[in-house]
């Protein structure tokens, strides 16, 4: 399949063989250009975590936007924005990831919450600070995402929370 | 000597202090939060006791508990390692009362090192300059009344605050009331009895230098030499140096002079840091630490000196084992702190399992942790998990050197500031020494740091494993990828087995 | 400066070595056994190529392929690490044949510092005490004879051998041709072409010291603090203590002048070891080693000086940065090698996954590994996974910080040398400094460093912790614990969820 | 449940209780003094393997002789004889452990066997060196456990063994 990517000012193509061999160290074009790569070790969840390219070692984490799409490949800790715009040959698309509810905020991070500043059935304003929560010495302001009545608030202070709780809804 | 020393803290500091006990010929006698059971200061303890963890509030906070315990085993000294209750006057005075010793510093009565103000004004009127600020406030009223002499921008700061906490930088009088709220909130949480604050000239551009002291009963002093404690975010410190290498020579022998008279007013018995802001003219006096602080582990590397051994044996009424002439070395130490945080997300703590920690290896470069692969790195506690530390003869052959043991450093599962303070090695600024205690504090700068780093073809590779990652998708293949990297135990091919079974 | 650098090892010499190649700007590229692609050595190359594992023989010694690489790859120098082809004449040959320079000392030519008995007669010429021996020998009956001369007991020794391998103490004409073909067929697997042995007096009291030395092109020589690594196994070394607290200061200037005088005479350029057994009276010299050896990291920890960047350094034609006078020191250092082997059962190795890796921490407490948790120890090669080393004022004091550092240092999944070396630290003889090379090679030695240790309250725990155990098969509880303990994954509910099923 | 222990001269009483909690820090006599003795973890096997004991952390392993006895306990390394005499008021006896099959020989450790100093059929004398294998560089002598006919060989020079496989068989 042909990729055809967008970083900044730079446009390039990409090109993989559609039986492309993962098992072994293989090329990818890059506008004729061939570096050869292997995926050494992936994670939990199947993703690319250690891949050899050019016989040098890179840990690697991909981060995808709403759409499936990629939008971030860290190379040994250095974060960069990738746009891949179009994919030729083929009528692949991914999967669209997991719908989003707007208003549903959940914890980001374990934590103990420490200040409530706006009360349940208040309007909030999108970006308005609803309450803190704190994690290893770090105060954190947790965000109205859009403009409403915050519904509910599932949380007081000193509550413990575990990543993903349910902290607020707004309407 | 003291016969037995109860260590109340967790972490790297929790086991070298039950090291040093032990290596004293002392029995350490430990505490422990359930969660922190497995660690290797329980393990290497002479004893452990569980603290019962209370609805609200941290364990190792508890002085109720903790004095209780002291007392029921007889313990000789406690040792608060740092943090937590290393200045908390409350809990000096409840030991002191059951006849036991807490090993942090101890000066002339009726002064309080942990009280920042009251220090200030002893350095003041001994000459020694200081910044522009105000007395303790305990109201909003108070304190618009002293900002306005002070003037913005400044920073507020709990009298009695420690380790970065119960800072804020106030830029209006609108944010006044706010951070005071704020401030006291947090203090209440880590310090106790702290509703009072005081102002300070906020002083941006500036570097933090600090001198470990020590000094026993006989009036014996020791000036380390000075650390560089200049890059720092949330106003705790990232990168230690030592000694600095912008401090020129004529500031730091009048700096240490001032340190000796001060000691000595003080009359102070123990291990300190006293801390200044120098901003490239002047260096003004901001605090002492009555506690051992983690960034030690950089002096006891370039001076040999195994200092939390010689403060328990000062606080033992010991005479000091060396003199200031001891320490004098040709070599300079950079050290490190890696913190478990997101550093492009404003660093916000990143606790989990370290699934994989791979330490740096190699001539002069050394490392201090207790965080292996399999830990969990809590929620509720300092996010710094190890210190990583280079001995060389200049600061370029360190830079170099911490380039290369970074690079080595290996760290899966939580997100850590290795990669920004990889970036930070190569970064020209950072390089010629051009930077002050904000460098990393606003994202545009970060992100220079990260750009400096970033090459074209490393640009392409992101591009090819974007697309990769898509056309693997499509295969599907790796889902059976996935099963062979994670195979490593029959009972994976058992289920394996059952899932195809059930199909 | 060479621009590239092959780097032919694995383990913790290969990571650093890469480390020091990239520190002096070169490119390094290593190589790797398939098991061994997961270290952090190719991790941090900036290339790294597999080695085809041929039907025998270990990939690291396959002259050929590696040689075709280096051409192929079109490198600057290799870098041989230590053991497998550091020492090899003919992969030296070889390379130097395609204009690649190997990184190992040169010297004069018509003498190969790895030919023992050719450097022996070289120091006697010289007038430098050597042990009675013989000369290169092809047969057993040259051995017969030459064995009559030198007297009983003896070592056999292969001319070229490195590390403790291709050595046997013999008693007794009778062992004379069994140890031959042994060492005969040992060599072969590891030093090719290598039929040659000499014998030299069996010296079994004695302590074995040794001089790092390096010196340039310009004949500038420094000669580092002696090393004594008298505490072995194998004739492989277990600790090593820098400066020697037991050689008098006017022997170790006699022997500093001979070491310089024959580094002169050689003509050495680069980093060599000299070796010495010192029987209380006199030193007899016994081999030039012209590889950087193991024990190197307790000399960089002792003198500041980066030891393998100052290597590549010599071989590229710099001359040495550093002065003897730099060297000095009030300090001691020393280094416990950790080895993965049941010293119960003679140290036999003790290959595995290492299920929980915690490194000793403190300050003054320094650890080089490259074996972390659920790393696996391979069976092919050496089984030293960890120098720890602690620096300290005097061997006394260092003594009670390696105590500590070895109770906190905690490796499960495979047997190791701790526990024996925690005892030794605590065994007066060795405190007090009485012991030779024999040491630990014996059982009833080993049993006597236990016994030392026992106490009886830990005696009546072992009575608890076995009555215990049977009280637990009696009451089956463990099973369930043990499902507890070890339900860390999903799939294990969904391996038990079928076993329960398929009852 | 009451048991004899001798180590060397020392012989001395061990009480647990029938209903021993094993959940919690509970106590062992010896000789009427207790011990609190808590389990803190155990290996995939269920074998205890760190414990504490008046408050202070053990690791520990316990190795079983023939009939399932305990006879060697090491703490933090250091090797304990253990002999359990007598056991009291219960009828329990532990399971014997997997009957040995004297005469064949398997591989204790994984490594290259490198020697062949007996051939097949020839008598050996319990004691006598049939083979050396090698791990890490070191040449380990396997010994024929009696004296026999060796009746099979299962390996030759060069062969790479893992821990378990059958060597050789003496009759």
């Amino acid at each position: 399949m042909k990729y055809q990517v967008k970083q900044g000012d730079h446009r390039y193509s990409i090109d993989i063989d559609g039986k492309y061999d993962y098992s072994h160290a293989s090329p990818v074009l890059v506008d004729k250009k061939a570096y050869e790569v292997l995926i050494d070790e992936t994670d939990a969840n199947g993703d690319m975590r250690t891949v050899m390219i050019n016989r040098k070692v890179y840990r690697v984490s991909i981060t995808r936007g709403a759409e499936g799409f990629p939008e971030e490949v860290v190379l040994k800790g250095v974060p960069y924005r990738v746009e891949i715009d179009k994919i030729e040959s083929t009528r692949y698309r991914p999967d669209a990831s997991k719908k989003e509810i707007p208003g549903r905020v959940e914890a980001a991070m374990p934590g103990q919450i420490v200040h409530l500043l706006i009360q349940e059935g208040q309007a909030v304003e999108k970006g308005q600070v609803v309450l803190i929560q704190e994690a290893m010495k770090m105060e954190n302001e947790i965000l109205a995402p859009k403009s409403g009545k915050l519904r509910t608030i599932h949380v007081k202070p000193k509550d413990l929370v575990m990543k993903g709780d349910l902290l607020f809804e707004v309407e | 000597m003291f016969s037995k020393v109860l260590i109340v803290n967790r972490g790297l500091i929790q086991a070298n202090c039950v090291r040093a006990a032990r290596e004293l010929g002392c029995q350490a006698i430990t505490v422990y939060a359930p969660n922190d059971k497995n660690s290797s200061g329980v393990r290497n303890a002479d004893e452990a006791w569980e603290l019962e963890p209370k609805s609200s509030g941290i364990p190792y906070l508890d002085i109720e508990q903790i004095v209780d315990l002291a007392a029921k085993l007889k313990v000789d000294a406690v040792h608060p390692g740092y943090g937590f209750l290393s200045q908390n006057a409350d809990f000096k005075n409840r030991l002191n009362e059951k006849g036991i010793k807490l090993i942090s510093a101890d000066n002339i009565e009726g002064y309080d090192l942990a009280n920042k103000p009251q220090i200030r004004e002893f350095a003041r009127k001994m000459g020694i300059p200081i910044l522009p600020g105000s007395e303790t406030c305990g109201s909003v009223e108070s304190l618009a009344e002293a900002a306005k002499s002070v003037g913005y921008p400044l920073v507020m700061k709990a009298t009695e605050g420690y380790g970065g906490i119960g800072i804020r930088v106030i830029e209006r009088e609108g944010e006044l009331e706010a951070s005071y709220h704020n401030v006291i909130a947090q203090s209440e949480r880590f310090m106790f009895n702290a509703h009072q604050v005081y102002l300070e000239r906020f002083f941006p551009r500036a570097r933090h230098i600090e001198f470990p002291v020590a000094r026993d009963k006989h009036g014996n002093t020791v000036v380390f030499p000075e650390r560089d404690c200049t890059v720092q975010r949330r106003f705790q410190k990232l990168i230690t140096e030592s000694p600095s290498p912008f401090l020129p020579d004529s500031l730091r022998s009048k700096l240490k002079s001032a340190v000796h008279m001060l000691m000595d007013q003080l009359q102070v018995v123990g291990f300190v840091s006293v801390e200044f802001l120098y901003d490239g003219n002047q260096a003004y006096f901001i605090e002492v630490n009555s506690y051992m602080q983690p960034s030690h582990g950089v002096s006891a590397l370039l001076t040999g000196v195994d200092m939390l051994r010689e403060q328990i044996g000062l606080a033992a009424g010991n005479p000091l084992s060396f003199r200031e002439s001891d320490l004098e070395s040709d070599k300079f130490v950079m050290g490190v702190f890696v913190s478990a945080e997101d550093t492009e997300r404003n660093f916000v703590p990143s606790p989990g399992v370290i699934t994989r920690m791979h330490l740096p290896y190699g001539d002069g470069v050394y490392s201090l942790t207790n965080v292996f692969t399999n830990d969990t790195v809590a929620t509720f506690y300092d996010p710094i998990i190890a210190l990583v530390m280079v001995r060389e003869r200049t600061r370029e052959k360190a830079l170099i050197k911490m380039q290369s043991a970074l690079d080595a450093l290996h760290i899966d599962g939580v997100k850590t500031s290795v990669p920004l303070m990889r970036a930070l090695m190569r970064f020209p600024e950072f390089k010629r020494g051009d930077f002050d205690c904000q460098l990393l504090t606003n994202k545009e700068t970060r992100d220079r740091i990260f750009e400096n780093v970033r090459t074209p073809t490393d640009s392409e590779i992101a591009g090819i494993l974007a697309a990769l990652s898509l056309q693997r998708d499509a295969s599907k293949q790796h889902i059976l990828e996935q099963a062979r990297t994670h195979s490593r135990s029959n009972i994976w091919d058992m289920a394996s087995e059952w899932f195809s079974r059930s199909k």
